[in-house]
This record gives structure tokens, sequence and C-alpha cells, in this order.
């Protein structure tokens, strides 16, 4: 972080005066208000340190909504937390799990000044980053595309959604930027190895493939709601054949409070979940795809006699959930993005060759900031995506 | 800035490099990464915010000269009052002592060359600069009339649209929340790793111990408000609803996000100012502090207490029974620490030989205001009178009482005291003293009869009033521009001596602290070589020359004499 | 303000220097602690300013006086000086609570008085279902207030009982007090709720049981000429706070004076004219037809299910009556005919189908 | 810090990872809470201890780490304690699709 101070108070004021500082002139590393590189190494570590635990209590500040509401209206969390996929929160952990173990890596590569692994160590957790925040884009645009959203917006019953074929217009709009830095990228390797710059196609090449990771989350991220979604879409036709006779005059327009209000709360969610499929019969099949999602995701996971009624599934209830959830995985993505960037910067500087034994604090510094993201994760994850 | 950047006149007769002249130009001073500029610019920053709030407390206090209308419709009032507190609480308090004389003074009185981390410490500087245009501007553009608290459901659903003042407002109090975490953390790590050898814990002088607390509550509170202002700003732009009871969601639970930062903010607030007291009542009465312990220990005990007292801000909030209490019962714990600092302070003066100039005199204002402000605390932490007290003037008396009494007579007072040391100019003490005396008649006439109208039941942001409470409110806007006046006196005095002030001597009072040992004003590195570190509270080594008109530190060891003539030492 | 007299060491007159008058069980408890925290911190003050004055006398720097700058040190002195405010402090604390407990814990039997805050006026609403703006309650009885808000946080608080708690919306919070005396004293709203929050005043008016008895009876009963039942509505539903009757004086929204029969061109660009419907529409649903200038600040909320039909003609007729911008006595009591007839039939009967026909709509 | 160090401690990170999706799927109620609280706190700890090394800290970085989260403990302690104490005066309300109103027409 402070490595170029001493240049900068070199061009900021006189000369003159200060022979008495030149003594740690040989170390350029060494900023020139410290003493000693083990000072500044010392200096710098309390104050990530210190900027870890403004961190935590940033995050405190909405864990202590989520510990409020969920103490509060615990059947709302229940039911709301079965629209996450459980799957793809799995997978993310894993990824970000992987994530920290090479930036630990990395840390241990600048310690011991291999340049090389350091710079895979840190294009590795580039690449699971942008994996994760692909991933997220999957889980994002579908909540938003069947109306989960904040409290504010929430539709306790999606509404005929946007038309589309396959692919969810939020996702394509918010791959927009990767899609253009992936292209840039590109362009700029091309470049790059044209001239024969190898340092710089060595950056060019890792950021390219960061880009590209973005989209193999994304990927990976249909797969896993296209597996999810025809596993269930097979329980969801047997649920709807079992009551196709109660269910068949419904009309898919009914909200689902207002229906469940009439009804015994026991069948409340596998009635109204049958009336979007019986509804539905005769149109698109991208509509099939989302409402047999949400069968999916209610119908079979309601134990008979569950405390699910009209005040749950609704803008002040599940919609608060949602409001929740964007708030800590929309700060925790942030945070991911921050990171991105900051390990962007290590790697320039890694390419550079500047890290070596005495002088690695930058990427522990950075490191543990990755981990810190990590460890919120850690508990978010079971928090929002394990209750049952 | 540029009054004291480009003073030319003077210059030419100081031969010794200093902080101030040894770079030259707009950019030497927008770009400088030397925590001494920093500071210097923090000082005009905050001193421009100060105006820009007094002169709206003053149009408050002039509105409330009569019952009824008399220049301000409701709107405008509630605009104005809430403009008053947004600008005095975060641009003025909350960086007026860290920001601007901490960044001055921690490095120099560590003996240290610069903060731990200089860039840091610009780019805190200017995420203030960013963060008050954009507040401010924010504020008059809009006409936010939320009260500086943003109380939900309030701000979020009053009649502005979705992108409202309330969403521009908090994106300004998150910036300027990260601009004090920074300088907070510099601090902090400053003081842990960059003290000299010889510094132990116990050997920094109190300010330290005053700065250091306040900067663990800066790193630990700050975020909670930055997390609570982005919920807030949410809940308007995309209507989470976790404050909004229309959405089930509590405005009580806004309450407390909002006071687990807001109330360890009052010590961020006034901690700071005892730590000026504390060098203030040592050196003038040039006597070693009492209790030297006591008191570091209390600036601790109170950073770690101010945590657990949140709730007395919501007594009648609608909280819980149970937590009111324990609340109360907390509150009552940060007392102590307090009385114990103004005991020693007092028995500080005892035998000693007190120097009664304008530092002193301000630190004795301060001992009587803040004396008054932490008592009527009492009432407030007491849940019974709390019941009929909360939400009236009787609050807004104690809180000025403390924040104004305490924090900017002990700030003023404190610019008072370095002022040499800072621009190498002594300043007119007469002067000096009559603008102690004038915001001490001013501030008691504005805030005493406020007691009496909160206990008569006259509640606080009130537009109008019942005319039974006139007299009361004329003779507190009367005060209030007695204040005024004696502040912008202070002012004079401090821009005259700039002008026409002569030659500050190195040591003008016969402090021991550190930053005493270098020139006036210091030179950029502050000090040649690490200064040998001599107990900051030791005056029996300091003998007053009249030829210097200053004080020079005698001592059989010669280790401090070229820091007493730095140009010896250059050559 | 008149007489400022010097505070009294038991504070025991009804109003004195500091406290405006004892009205309520609380203000002899809250008074005496009062004073006696003002007497602790006299105290603790003349100690510390008689201490500092002495000190900066008698070891000023003069000629001749040469102070010992070495350092002091008296653990003693420290412990009393930590001990002692300790000991006070947690006496203060128990006292506080022990008052605040007795703020808290409502006698088994009260009067329950059911109140609505909304920006910026008060409704309470009687056992008998009686509403009025101003809280009349007897002498020695304790009432409970049951206490919720429809839009922004507020704050009862009547000085003279010595007694404030939040209105929150969201919640039903709790005040209860005991009157000691008659009179009329003042409702403040203490949380800042807006525009108007220094205006969101009402009375608290104490009567002997009878008085309060007799009040009840009278304030159940609506006037029976529409016009009057409908300025009765315009009082007591909160249309006040935002509709002046004066000639084009905005308090928030539009008058009510001149406006009826005229016809406006509203915020979507059609013309709209002020009649008997329009009023239905902008009392059930405020904001679906509105005038430009308002579309910003109308914050009014609906009426639906507040107001009964009959209520809102009421309404319609005290408009109307409203057009050229008077009322004259005459108007304000008349009484049409087909209703006259109608009500002294029996006004009971109307009402109970007013009520059976909102409830089938409602349903 | 050893290869094979980072290595078991990822490895034993993601067998914690698949043990907490595991016992979600037991439905054990409220035990569940808790045990996927400890079981995070168990790989935040590996977390913090090897990853962040925080074993080879200086004590005074850990406590200062660590002290964070007393004061979020008591942040949302007191704040739960008292939602507890005031649950009673809450209205949960059932809120329409089309919201109320008063709120949705305020701008």
């Amino acid at each position: 972080m402070s490595h170029e101070h001493t240049s900068a108070h070199g061009a900021g004021h006189h000369g003159d005066g200060h022979g008495g500082h030149g003594d740690h002139g040989h170390l350029p590393f060494l900023a020139h208000h410290f003493d000693d590189p083990e000072q500044q190494f010392d200096s710098g570590k309390l104050g990530i340190w210190i900027f870890l635990v403004t961190e935590v209590l940033f995050f405190s500040g909405m864990f202590c909504a989520y510990s409020l509401y969920r103490s509060r209206n615990p059947e709302v969390f229940m039911f709301a937390s079965q629209f996450l996929n459980e799957a793809l929160g799995a997978f993310n952990t894993c990824v970000l799990l992987f994530s920290s173990l090479t930036m630990a890596w990395g840390v241990r590569c600048a310690q011991l000044r291999q340049k090389n692994g350091l710079v895979l160590c840190l294009a590795l957790t580039l690449g699971c980053a942008a994996i994760f925040l692909g991933v997220k884009a999957v889980e994002y645009t579908h909540k938003w595309d069947i109306g989960l959203l904040p409290a504010g917006s929430y539709l306790a019953q999606p509404e005929v959604p946007v038309h589309h074929e396959g692919l969810s217009p939020w996702l394509i709009n918010l791959s927009i930027v990767p899609g253009i830095l992936l292209v840039a990228f590109a362009v700029w390797l091309v470049i790059t190895f044209v001239k024969g710059d190898k340092r710089m196609s060595e950056i060019a090449g890792t950021l390219l493939a960061t880009a590209a990771c973005y989209f193999l989350g994304v990927f990976v991220g249909l797969k896993f709601q296209e597996a999810e979604a025809s596993s269930s879409a097979h329980a969801a036709h047997e649920i709807s054949v079992e009551h196709d006779g109660d269910t068949g005059s419904h009309e898919a327009g009914v909200t689902a409070d207002e229906h469940a209000q009439g009804q015994p709360a026991e069948s409340a969610t596998s009635e109204s979940a049958n009336d979007h499929v019986s509804g539905t019969t005769g149109t698109e099949a991208p509509l099939k795809e989302i409402e047999a999602h949400l069968v999916s995701l209610d119908a079979p996971k309601v134990v008979p006699g569950a405390p699910l009624d009209a005040m749950v599934n609704q803008k002040g209830g599940a919609g608060l959930f949602f409001s929740i959830y964007y708030c800590m995985t929309g700060v925790h993505a942030l945070h991911i993005i921050g990171g991105m960037v900051v390990m962007v910067w290590l790697l320039v500087r890694a390419t550079k060759d500047q890290f070596h034994e005495q002088y690695f604090g930058p990427v522990d510094y950075v490191g543990l900031y990755w981990h810190l993201v990590d460890l919120i994760w850690i508990y978010l994850f079971p928090l929002l995506y394990l209750i049952k | 800035m540029s009054a004291v950047a480009e003073s030319p006149t003077h210059s030419h007769s100081q031969v010794t490099e200093n902080y101030l002249f040894n770079t030259k130009g707009f950019l030497s001073w927008a770009l400088t990464l030397d925590h001494k500029r920093i500071g210097l610019m923090y000082l005009v920053g905050v001193m421009s915010s100060f105006l820009v709030g007094g002169l709206l407390a003053l149009l408050i206090r002039a509105e409330l000269f009569t019952p009824g209308e008399l220049f301000l419709n409701n709107k405008q009032f509630n605009q104005v009052f809430t403009l008053h507190g947004a600008v005095m609480v975060f641009l003025f308090i909350i960086p007026s002592v860290p920001a601007a004389l901490g960044n001055f003074l921690v490095p120099v009185m560590l003996g240290a060359k610069d903060v731990a981390f200089p860039r840091l410490n610009l780019c805190s500087f200017y995420l203030w600069v960013g963060g008050a245009i954009f507040f401010l501007c924010a504020l008059f553009y809009t006409g936010l009339d939320t009260g500086w608290t943003f109380y939900t459901p309030y701000s979020s659903s009053s009649e502005f649209g979705t992108m409202g003042p309330v969403v521009w407002a908090t994106m300004g109090v998150f910036i300027l929340g990260f601009s004090s975490i920074f300088t907070g953390l510099n601090f902090i790590v400053t003081i842990n790793t960059m003290r000299p050898p010889g510094m132990a814990w116990f050997k920094m002088p109190l300010f330290l111990w005053a700065t250091y607390s306040t900067s663990i509550i800066q790193v630990l509170a700050t975020p909670v408000l930055g997390i609570t202002v982005l919920l807030l700003a949410a809940e308007r732009v995309l209507k989470i609803g976790i404050f909004d009871p229309h959405l089930n969601g509590d405005p009580v639970t806004y309450q407390h996000f909002f006071w687990f930062y807001s109330h360890p903010a009052v010590y961020i607030m006034i901690l700071p100012g005892m730590g000026i007291i504390s060098e203030l009542m040592s050196v003038h009465s040039h006597k070693s502090i009492f209790g030297y312990r006591f008191i570091a220990y209390s600036s601790v005990a109170i950073a770690i207490f101010g945590f657990l007292v949140w709730g007395h801000h919501m007594f009648t909030a609608g909280m819980a029974e149970v937590t009111t209490v324990v609340f109360s019962a907390l509150t009552f714990s940060v007392s102590i620490p307090s009385a114990i600092k103004v005991f020693n302070w007092l028995a500080t003066m005892y035998k000693g030989t007190v120097y009664l100039n304008t530092p002193m005199c301000y630190a004795l204002n301060f001992l009587f205001l803040f004396t008054i402000g932490g008592l009527t605390g009492l009432w407030l932490g007491a849940l019974s009178t709390d019941r009929a007290l909360h939400d009236t003037y009787f609050v807004v008396a104690h809180f000025h009482y403390v924040m104004m009494g305490g924090t900017l007579v002990a700030f003023v007072g404190g610019l008072f005291h370095w002022w040499p040391k800072m621009t190498g100019k002594m300043f007119n003490d007469l002067w000096g003293k009559i603008s102690c005396l004038l915001v001490f008649i001013g501030f008691n006439m504005t805030f005493l009869p406020q007691f009496v109208l909160g206990s008569r039941g006259m509640p606080r942001r009130y537009a109008r009033y019942l005319e039974e409470f006139q007299v009361l409110h004329q003779i507190s806007t009367a005060g209030a521009f007695v204040l005024g006046a004696g502040l912008f006196v202070a002012l004079g005095v401090l821009i005259h001596s700039l002008m026409r002030g002569r030659r500050a001597p190195n040591n003008p009072w016969g402090a021991a602290t550190l930053e005493w040992q270098c020139t006036s004003p210091p030179p950029f590195y502050n000090f040649a070589s690490a200064p040998s570190v001599t107990d900051p509270y030791d005056y029996l080594p300091l003998k007053y020359i009249s030829e210097e008109e200053g004080w020079v530190y005698i001592s059989p060891t010669k280790s401090t004499d070229p820091q007493a003539h730095p140009e010896i030492a250059k050559s | 303000m008149s007489t400022i007299a010097f505070p009294y060491l038991l504070a025991d007159k009804p109003e004195t220097f500091f406290f405006p008058p004892k009205a309520s069980t609380f203000a002899a408890e809250n008074d005496f602690f009062y004073m006696a925290l003002f007497y602790i911190a006299l105290f603790f003050f003349l100690l510390i300013v008689v201490g500092m004055i002495v000190f900066v006398i008698k070891y000023r720097q003069r000629p001749g006086y040469e102070g010992d700058p070495r350092p002091l040190h008296n653990n003693a002195l420290e412990i009393t000086w930590t001990v002692i405010p300790t000991l006070i402090v947690c006496w203060i604390f128990a006292r506080g609570v022990y008052g605040y407990m007795e703020m808290m814990r409502a006698p088994a039997e009260t009067i329950d008085i059911n109140v609505e805050a909304r920006k910026w006026n008060w409704l309470f609403e009687y056992p008998n279902g009686a509403r009025d703006p101003v809280l009349h309650i007897p002498n020695d009885k304790a009432i409970r207030l049951r206490m919720r808000s429809v839009d922004v946080l507020h704050c009862l608080y009547v000085p003279a009982f010595r007694c404030k708690t939040d209105v929150v919306p969201g919640r039903v919070t709790q005040l209860w007090f005991q009157p000691i005396r008659e009179g009329t004293f003042d409702i403040f709203c203490a949380e800042y709720c807006g525009d108007q929050h220094s205006e969101m005043l009402t009375k608290v008016v104490v009567h002997s049981q009878e008085d309060y008895e007799a009040w009840l009876a009278e304030a159940v009963k609506p006037p029976i000429a529409p016009v009057a039942h409908g300025q009765w509505l315009y009082e007591r539903m909160g249309c006040k706070s935002c509709h002046s009757l004066e000639p084009n004086k905005v308090v928030v929204g539009p008058s009510f004076n001149g406006s009826y029969g005229k016809s406006f061109r509203d915020s979507k660009g059609q013309d709209v004219s002020f009649d008997a419907n329009y009023v239905r529409e902008s009392v059930l649903a405020p904001q679906a037809v509105m005038r430009p200038e308002f579309v910003k600040a109308s914050q009014m909320p609906s009426f639906q299910g507040k107001l009964k039909e009959n209520e809102i003609t009421a309404i319609t007729a005290f408009l109307q009556a409203l057009e050229d911008g008077n009322i004259s006595d005459e108007e304000m009591n008349a009484v049409p005919a087909a209703e006259s007839t109608e009500n002294t039939t029996g006004e009971g009967e109307t009402d109970s189908a007013a009520q059976a026909a909102e409830q089938v709509s409602g349903n | 810090m050893p290869v094979w160090q980072l290595l078991a401690v990822f490895v034993a990170l993601i067998l914690l990872t698949a043990l907490t999706v595991l016992q979600a799927s037991l439905g054990l109620g409220n035990l569940e809470l808790i045990l996927s609280l400890i079981i995070a706190t168990i790989k935040a700890s590996l977390v913090i201890l090897f990853f962040m090394h925080m074993i080879h800290e200086k004590p005074l970085n850990a406590i200062i780490f660590l002290s964070s989260f007393v004061f979020v403990a008591l942040f949302i302690g007191f704040t739960l304690m008292d939602a507890a104490g005031y649950r009673d005066s809450l209205e949960y309300q059932q809120i329409d699709s089309t919201p109320p109103p008063a709120v949705e027409h305020a701008e």
C-alpha cells in the first residue's frame, strides 16, 4: 500500500536538510516515515485487521436485522428460504472456499518469492470470484423473473413474466458488462501478443480468463437450475394429476393469499401451486418452466398442518425475507467485486515481481480481506439457504 | 487555506524551514501527504462548516424570538434545524478535534515523522471534502426536513420522491463515515506502532489517550452508521421494508441501529475535547497532571461504556421495560469516568502556578459548562424524570452544554493553545480572554433558560410555541447572539494574529510534551531524529527565558538541544 | 412566567418556577425527584466551581509566588471521588426505576381510551364509541391510552401529567395516568413528525365524574342536520389539519372553501367537476384524481371503512354549504325534509341500516 | 504455512460444508439453527486460524479482531433483547398485493 511513499516525497519537497533520512534509501519499498520494514509491515497488518473489524461491524447491521425478523416470524423465513436454491448455494460455498485456499497459497508464494505461483494463485482466485458472481447472477435473475423481490415490489404470486426464450432478460442485462469486458480483454490480449509484451499478455490473459469464468458460472448456474426444475417438474406433475378435480376450476389470476384464506391450511400451498399448473396448461413453455419451479420448491416440502397461511406469502412476510436476502448477499457481492479490483492491482504488481521475502505486505493484506469475505459467506449460506 | 499558505509579509524574516513554506504552490498543498498540512486544511474545512452551522443556529434562535411566525414558515424552520443539526454533527463536531487538531498533533506529540498511512490520511480528507460538498448540496438543494436523525418512517415515507433528499443526504453521511473511519484507523495504527523508543503507553500525553479512545469508537461504531444509512437508502429506493411499518417493518429497529452509532459518536465528540482539557489544565497550571492513570483509564472506559448505553435515547420510544431499565443502569456507569476526569482536572490546579491566559480561560470555561452538561445528564438517565423531560428543551440544553460547552469550547481553547505551534504567530491575549468571557456569558444565557423551558414542558423541534414560554425563549435568543459575537471575536483574534502577530517562540506556554520541542511552526519532518522522550508533564527542567519570550528545556543531557535550535542542527 | 419564584425546596405548589401544574399522581414523585437531583447536582456544581475559583485565585501566577510543578497523587482521594458518586448514582438509578415502574404498571381497573395519531392531529375514541379531537377524562380515575399512529412517529406528551410515550406506527403503545385535579391542560406532540409538528396540539380536559359522563353521552351523538354533521366530522376525522375553511388558504391540501361545484383540470389532464361523486372518490381513494398542484403534497390516507355512507353524504352537504364561503345558522341546521322524517321516526335505524349496508359492501 | 496444512484445512472446510447441508436435510427443527451455526463457527475458526494465520499473529491483532465480535454480540444481543420484550405490542398486518394508498401514493 505504501511502497511508493519514498518517491512521492522525493518529488514533493526540497531535498535539502533531510540527509539524515537517506539511510534507508536502499530499500525502495520502505516509506520515508517508517524506521524499518518490520515497522512498516506491522503497521499495515494492524491497519488491515482494524479494517476487517469495521467490515465485521458493517455486516453486523444486516445480521442484526436478520436475527430480529427471524426471531419475530420464523415461519416466514422457513417458507421463503425454500425459494433459494440450496445446491447452488453449496456450490458457491465450495467455490469461495477454494478461492480462499488459492489466496492463502498465493500469500505463501509471495513470501517465498515464487512469482509464477503467485500469479497463478491470483488468477485462480479471480476466476473463482467470477464464477461465484456468475452463479449469483443466475440466482438473482431467476428470482426477479418470478417476482421474488424486496418487500415493496414482492409479488406473492408471479405475474405472467415477460416472454423470453430460454434466457432471462435480466440475466442478459447483467451480463452486458462482463461481456464487454470479455471482448475488451480478448482484444487486449491479441494486441499485447502481437506486440510481444509478455508481461502484459500475462495480465490480459488472466483478465480474459476471469471474464470467461463469469460466463462459466452462469452456465453452471443454469445447468443446476435446469436439473432442479426437471426433477421437480416430474413431482409437480404427479401432484397436479392427483388434485386435478379440485383445482381445475381455479384461475391463475387468483393470488395465493386470497386463495389460501378460503382453504384449510394444510392444503393451501399445494393447492395454490396447482393453480399455477392448471392455469397454464395451454400456454407457452417458458411459463411452465417457472411455475414448475414454484411448485417444485414449495409443494413437496410442505408438511401437512404446517402453519402456512396468507400472512406469510406477502410483501411484509416473505418479502421482508427477500429484502434481507438481497441486502446481505448484494453487499457481499459488492465486496467480492471490490476484492477482485484490488486483486487485479496485486496481479499487476506481481507480474513486476515486486513481492519477496521482505516485502509481501499487500498480498497478505488483500488475502486477509478475501478470507473475511469468505468468512461472511460461511455464515450467510446456512442462515439464508438451509432453513427448514 | 490561502490565508495561511500565502501570508508572505512575515515569512521572509524566518530563516528556518517549516512545513508551511517548505514547498509552494496550490498543488503542494492539495496533494500534500504531510499530516500537518492535512490538519490545517481540515481546520479550515471544519471552521467553515461551523460558520454555516452557527449561522443556521442564529436563524433558529431569531425565528423563536416570537411564538408565531417571524420570517420562517414551518417547513423552512424544520429544514433549518435539520441543516443545523446535520452540519454541526457530521461536518463540524465529529471531525473537529480528531481530524483537525488530531492530525496536526498526534505524530508530533508522538515524536513520529508522520501518521502511519499518509495517503490514507489525504484520502480521508478528500472524502470529507467530497462528502461535505455532496451533503451540503443535497441538504440545501432538496430541503431535507427529517431532523439529523433521519427517523423512519418519516424519512422513508415523507412526501419527497424515491430519490429524494434522504437518499442524497444518507449517501453524504456514508462518505463522511468513511472519512471518519480512515482517520480513526490511521491514529490507532500510528499510536500503536510509531511511538519512539522510550514512549511507553503511560508516558503518552493524555491527548493521545483521548485520541486513541476516540479512534476505537470511530472504527467500531461508524461502520454501523454506514450500514444503517445504506439500509435507509435501500428502504427508499427498493422499499425493503425492514424499517417501514407499512411493510411489517419496525421503526424502533431503525432507532436501535442509528443510536448504536450515534451514542458512541457523542463520545467521538467529547473525548478529544477532554483530551485537550487534560493538556491545557496541566500546562497552564504549570503542574503535573493529577491522577494521570485515572484520566487515561477513564478515557478508555468511556469509549467502551459508550457502546452500552445507546438505549437511553429511546426511553420513551416504545422499548421493552427490561431493556429500558438495563440501559438506564448502564447509562449511569458512564457518568463515573467523566466525574473522575473533572475532579482530577480540578485537583491539577492545586498548588500549581495558574497562568490565566486565553487557553486556560477556555479550559476553565469548559470545566464550568461541562459540569453543568454532565450533571444534567442525571435527570435524563433517571427513568422517571426522563419520561417528563425526554424530547423537551431540557434535552436540547443538556446536549448543547456537553457538545458545545464541552467540545466546542475545548476546541477553541485547544486552537488558541496550539495556534503558536501551528502558525508560528502569537495572538492578542487580552482579546482572546474577552472572546472567552463573551462565549461564557452568551452560552449560559442561551442554554440555562432552556432547562427551565424543558421542565415546564416545551417540546423540542417546535417552530411555534405557546405564549407562556416567550420570555425564556427571548432570553435564550439574546444569549445566542452574544455567543455568536464572542466566537466572531475569537475568529478575529486568530486572523489578526496571522496578519500582525509577533513571532511565536518554540515553547510559549512552558509545556513539556514533545510538540513543543520542535520549532514553531515545526519543520516538514517534525524531528531531525527521534526525540528523547521525557515525562510529558514534568515541568521541572523548563525555564522561562525572557529574551526568547518562551520556555527552554534546561537539562543535564544535551539530547534535546538540536531541536531547540534547529538551524544549528541543520548546518 | 409572570412570577419567577425561587425554586421551592419541596416543590409542593401546584405551579412553580420549574414546573407546569401538578395534575397527575406521577407529578409528586417526579417533582420531588427532580428537585432532589437539582440539589445533588447543585452541591457538586458548587463544589467544583468554588474549588475552581479558589484555586485560580490562590495559585495564580504572580510575582513572588512559585508553585510546585511536581506531580501529586493521592489514591485515597481518587477512590473517594469514585465511590461517592457511584453510590449516589446507584440511588438515582433505583429511584428512577421505582418511579418508572409505577408509570408502567397500570392498575387493574382503567378507563381505556383509544388514541389515533396522524399528521397532524389527535383523535380520541371513548369506550362508548364517541370520538373527539380533545381528550376528556374524569378526575381521580386511572386512564389508559392505547395509542396507534397511521403514518409516522408521534409522541403524546402531557406536561402537567409528567409523562409521555411515543406513538409508533405498526404497534399499539400504552400510556396510563391518573389525574388529580380538574382543569384543562396541554397535550403536545413531542416526536418530530413533519411540517405542522409544532401545531399538533390539543387539550386534555379533566372533568368531575358527572361532567365526564354527561359529556360522554353528548359526544356520541352527531348533529342531526347534515351540514352541521359534516362540520362535526370535519373537526373529528382529521380533515381540518390539512384543509382550511378560509378561502384559498393552503395548509397541506386545498381549502374546502369555495371549491364545491367548480371544475378543474386534474393532474392527468382531464376535466373534473367537484361534485358529490368527486367528494366520495376523494374520501375513499384520495390519490385517484388529484389537482396537479397537490400531487406532490398529497399524503391523505383513505377513509375507506372509516366513514359511513351517511357520513360522506354529510361531508358533501357541508362542502356544498361552504360553496359561497359562509354558512348561515339557518343552513347549518337545516334538515332536509325526506331525511328529517326518517330521523324523527328513528335515527338509530338509519344508522344501523347504514352499518349493515357497509358490512355487506365490506365483504 | 506448509502446503499440506493449507490443503488439509481446505478439505476439512469442504467436508464441513457437506455436513451442514446434510444436517439441514434431516429436519431437526430448532436444533438445526444451533447446529448449523456451530458448524459455521468451526469453519470460520479454521479460516481465521489457518488461512488468516491467526495462530502466528501478534496477540494484539488477534484481540482487536476478536473484540469486534464482542461488539457485534452487544449490538445484536441488546436489540434482540428489546425485540423480545416489545413483541406483544407489534401488530403483524396482512398487506394486500396492492399496497395501502397512504404509502404508495406518497410520492
